[in-house]
């Protein structure tokens, strides 16, 4: 079964290194290691930036912040190529960019100008993005496995050797559509690679009142397919055993999945009181930090420089103002189009 | 010229699913017991056979599951038939249908859509009582960025199909379970369908009867009875429940004056009630008469046959009702 | 005589959901972070550490599950207060809700009734977008066997609850997520009311406007811009979608000749048609101009404020549709 | 937590025998093993019945047999007091007749009557019975897994020693339901026992096209609640492995799982050609057979003599001749009734 253009190659924006993303093994050079510092502190500093932006109400809605959890987005879309899709859920913002969604169209999305990678119609939680396969962003827990099982099948039944990664949080893994995707997964031999971001809460509900059995590989594993569990707080373990698994799954070897075990500094989402865990454990969980571990690593080993840091700290800096800027130059969407993109048809012809 | 073929409405659906497996390898069926079983109501028989397991593909009891799978499978570049055996099974895959495939297209501000086809058995008759039994397209019809079509005639059933998966977005096609034994002829080159517009299945000047699916056969039986009576019935197959087709509702009206919607659903809130309004809105300085409605008793399908029958719209009822439109 | 105290409606749900954790032992309040989070609109914020884990319940991701626990609970004796976060997610639950909830009476001819309430947050303006936004109380009016409220004043929002549990059969009650902040007085001994009846909020000749939840209150502002025009507009607030309030409907409008239907949710096939439709079948020849209806545009909810807002009923378009009721 | 009035009390019709049922294994007697075969006798004799009343359309709409699964069902519920509870599926005259709801309103519910357990409005596929505590019949494959969840947390908080014995296909177990009433009942350890009737097929479709792990009970335990597969064709072991179930949940100790290993013998329902399946593989099971078997161990134990069996064909028969003379005497529900039921309320005051 075949038809239909290939998939869309990566924008020239996209912030790839030259080694080839489908190496079964992470080539731990200094540029890489720079290169994965440098995308973590891209996501935190453009975060930090949205929740001040946030409070400007220039951002609005539900706001999920990622901030804490960037190596496992970080780590796993090294291991991803221009062909491989992704799916995600509403706290994506680390995702896209990591992916190689500009971010210029991600935070004109978050102010929902009509310049936005959803033309402003998602906002924070509907990041799409067709250049860079960029399939959400859905804001309903689970609601994106199934389809990335259904990508999985049409790269499967077209030929096509691409990976699914799919991305969602250990609460997803309750909802029914977690099994029946893993189930559908492993029967169909299916290539696609769910993530699970186990940190530790949905909301404000702690794994213990969620889970039955909170090591989440280990319910994975019980649809036969390879699970493990990884430092989710270490970006080179994700990075390595996303390499691993996606290496398995283009040789034709069916689903994997990858429990990170990771931790949201923040609160869920711009709502949150966070009356639900202690100050304490928060902070011990700061401590294991990735960004702040792998930069004492970095600089311990003699790969980080001060001079390093400075600069990627100003490329971040210059290119979040870009993004501000484009974002605030943005245009309002006309309210005549309001019912635009309900059908693909043009909108008088298909008025219900 | 074409000749006809003697045929059934299940025979019409399986051969447009064959033709549509044939014309386009992108395209593969999808649903619970469609392979090896031949399908709940038989539609897929034989299909297995010649097109193998990729394409005639048995899924595990998963309705939200596979149904989103179609999804991913028609963003990824092919074209899903997903079977859904009963309408009351498709509440289980709801969250897919509505969250995500309606909505995709928008959320995504145009950039992902998704041109997936559902289909579903609807409707009741054969006593399989509440949970297997209800008629719920005019439910769905409620929804942006869904078409929903109901095939009554063998044209249709043969038909729908490859227009609905030429469509960019998604399409659900709802077959009455009273239709599939329905037999009549059907031209040898019959072939795709407009799904757009609603059709006048018998012409007539005194009163208009607005149905679809399985209730088009009583009503047109009612405009018989009516024509006995002298009244003469136009009878408007609406086939296309969303987007509805006002311009063909409206202008018959507009002759006629009068109208009795006839749908099988639950009358509270369903199709029923919109099309009453849309008549109102649009027509109603020509109406000598309120729109009538005949439909599904409000209730869960009932078991025993007397009830079943009872609770679902009869041809004495929609001719009580034409009566009622002409003040007799 | 009763005093009066400062409340909103959030605080208001909040007291009638301890109230009838205190009335009653087998009530309890289940659903995702109701408890240790306080829930998510902060509705329940403080029960658990009045009422404890096993009557304040957080649930996982579950919602099929525990809203079928909720229905076992009841058949067991309990009276489960069950919280669906967002009427979007409640799709997740429709086959529970359906298929069971509402059609095991039915089923087990009358032996086993379901007294179950369940509570969601409905509706947009607060730019949450496609998947968070939708208005959906209408859509679940069509199904017997649900009674389904929207309580819209502070008195409905502390009343409603307790009288809904006090009836045998499901119940769901829809929270209008711009209420919650809605502040005002209330009689410090507000209690349960009636969930039968429609309410009319104001008084008027002209023409009857016809609303309920979010909407009520843009409706009572579109009926006084219409009084400083010198139209005199009756408010009507439908209080219980299913089963409509017919008489008190009619009534109004047989008197005021003229109507106009208030609904946030999606135009076609919504509740206002089926208003529409009651009105036509009822008063048809009170009629002096087609009733209206001033709805959601039929469009998931876009993000940006400016088009979310756009996509909704607004006092401008209500004072319009009015007017081009009495052909102004 | 606690209102109502307690669960009713079995009618005397109930084919039980004198010894406890809550005990923790079975008492062996001859009387006992003899009760056992008489009630699988019963029920496969009265769905032979069935199928011929099918025939002559009497009987309508889907009717699943359960020909080949009465073991399952008569063990189990041997070990169920009066306030237990059940919930069942489509496929569940079995479960009604031995758990004693009468045969007679059985087969008046089968043909529609309002004399019928659900007074006609059910059929086949929707029993249900308030004497015994029999909530359905449900025809919504894995539907009636989270209202048995439900019941049993109503036990729980009432302080009820009550165990609800849920049944379903290993069909169900791709479902959704399965997933999320397994780790809400494991999570909470509510006192329900899921009884898996792996029969191997769902309607058409084998086990290795539904499940990526076929042993059904090693998916039940990876939500942490003891699971056991047990030989479903072995009325006896059926028996004592829900004594041992039903007695740890009695004393608070969670859900448990039995995954009974069966075959139906017959088609799906009556409008199912097989095409899924050899003659031989139905012919082997058959030699199988939990009633054959269950037979010829009483005649070489010499605990059944020809006479017994005499007997109770003779019991059974005229039990059966007394239902259909009940179902056919039975009267058809009035038509202007048919809005009611659909609340409690009268029908007149509730008109939508
Ligand atoms: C089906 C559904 N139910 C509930 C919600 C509300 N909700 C949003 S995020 C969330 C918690 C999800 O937790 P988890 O999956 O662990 O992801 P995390 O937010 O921790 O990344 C909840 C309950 C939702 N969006 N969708
Ligand atoms: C949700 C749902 N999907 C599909 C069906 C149609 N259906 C009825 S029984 C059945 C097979 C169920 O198999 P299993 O659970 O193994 O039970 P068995 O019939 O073998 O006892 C199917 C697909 C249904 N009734 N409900
Ligand atoms: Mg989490
Ligand atoms: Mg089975």
């Amino acid at each position: 079964m075949t038809a239909d253009p290939p998939a869309a190659s990566p924008p020239s924006s996209s912030p790839r290194p030259a080694e080839d993303p489908r190496a079964p093994r992470p080539h731990l050079s200094r540029a890489h290691l720079l290169a994965l510092l440098e995308q973590m502190l891209r996501i935190r500093r453009f975060e930090d930036r949205c929740a001040e932006l946030y409070s400007y109400e220039k951002i609005r809605g539900f706001l999920h912040l990622y901030d804490g959890e960037e190596a496992v987005a970080v780590g796993a879309m090294r291991a991803l190529a221009p062909e491989d899709a992704v799916v995600a859920t509403y706290r994506e913002h680390g995702h896209a960019l990591a992916r190689g969604v500009p971010m210029t169209t991600v935070m004109a999305e978050l102010f929902g100008k009509q310049e936005g990678c959803s033309r402003g119609r998602g906002g924070s939680m509907h990041l799409f993005d067709k250049a860079t396969r960029f399939y959400g962003g859905n804001a309903i827990v689970g609601g994106g496995l199934p389809l990335a099982a259904g990508l999985a099948l049409a790269h499967k039944l077209r030929g096509e050797p691409a990976v699914v990664a799919c991305f969602f949080g250990e609460g997803a893994s309750a909802e029914g559509a977690f099994h029946e995707t893993l189930n559908l997964a492993a029967l169909w031999t299916l290539p696609v690679l769910f993530v699970c971001e186990n940190n530790r809460y949905a909301m404000g509900t702690a794994l213990r009142y969620e889970e039955s059995e909170q090591q989440i590989a280990r319910k994975a594993a019980s649809y036969n397919l390879a699970a493990v569990t990884v430092d989710g707080m270490d970006v080179v373990a994700m990075e390595a055993a996303t390499r691993e698994a996606a290496t398995a799954i283009r040789r034709g070897g069916g689903p994997r999945f990858i429990e990170a075990e990771t931790y949201r500094f923040r609160a869920h989402s711009m709502f949150d009181a966070q009356l639900y865990r202690d100050k304490e454990e928060v902070e011990a969980w700061r401590a294991k930090g990735p960004i702040r571990r792998f930069r004492s690593w970095l600089e311990q080993a003699g790969l980080l420089h001060p001079r390093d840091l400075e600069e990627i700290e100003a490329r971040i800096a210059a290119e979040i103002e870009e993004a501000v800027r484009f974002a605030e130059a943005g245009s309002w969407e006309p309210l005549e189009d309001l019912e635009r993109f309900v059908t693909s048809a043009p909108a008088a012809e298909t008025a219900p | 010229m074409s000749t006809a073929l003697e045929t059934t409405y299940r025979e019409c659906v399986r051969e447009a699913i064959r033709d549509a497996l044939q014309r386009d390898p992108r395209v593969f069926l999808m649903g619970e017991d469609v392979g090896h079983y031949g399908g709940c109501y038989a539609v897929s028989k034989g299909l297995l056979a010649e097109f193998g397991e990729e394409r005639i593909r048995d899924t595990p009891l998963s309705e939200n599951g596979f149904t989103g799978i179609g999804i991913g499978a028609a963003l990824g570049g092919l074209r899903p038939i997903v079977e859904i055996m009963t309408v009351n099974f498709s509440f289980l895959a709801l969250d897919q249908i509505i969250n995500n495939a309606a909505t995709l297209l928008h959320m995504s501000g145009g950039a992902f859509n998704v041109p997936l086809v559902i289909r579903m058995a609807t409707g009741a008759g054969r006593q399989l009582a509440a949970q297997h039994s209800h008629s719920m397209e005019g439910w769905y019809a409620h929804i942006p960025g869904l078409r929903v079509l109901t095939p009554a005639t063998l044209e249709d059933a043969r038909g729908m199909l490859w227009t609905a998966l030429e469509d960019p977005d998604p399409v659900l096609i709802f077959e009455h379970v009273m239709l599939y034994n329905r037999a009549g002829s059907l031209a040898a080159d019959a072939g795709p369908v407009d799904i757009e517009r609603a059709a006048v299945r018998r012409e007539g000047g005194d009163v208009t009867l607005l149905t679809y699916g399985g209730a088009l056969h009583k009503t047109l039986e009612a405009a018989e009875a009516l024509a006995a009576e002298g009244i003469s019935a136009e009878v408007v197959d609406l086939r296309v429940l969303r987007p509805l087709d006002e311009a063909t509702i409206v202008a018959s009206v507009a002759r006629t004056r009068r109208a009795v919607v006839v749908d099988e659903g639950w009358r509270s809130g369903g199709v029923s009630a919109e099309i009453a309004t849309r008549i109102m809105e649009r027509a109603f300085w020509e109406l000598d008469a309120p729109v009538e409605r005949v439909c599904g008793a409000e209730v869960p399908i009932p078991y025993p046959a007397h009830l079943e029958q009872a609770a679902l719209p009869q041809v004495a009822g929609i001719v009580a009702a034409a009566r009622r439109t002409l003040g007799r």
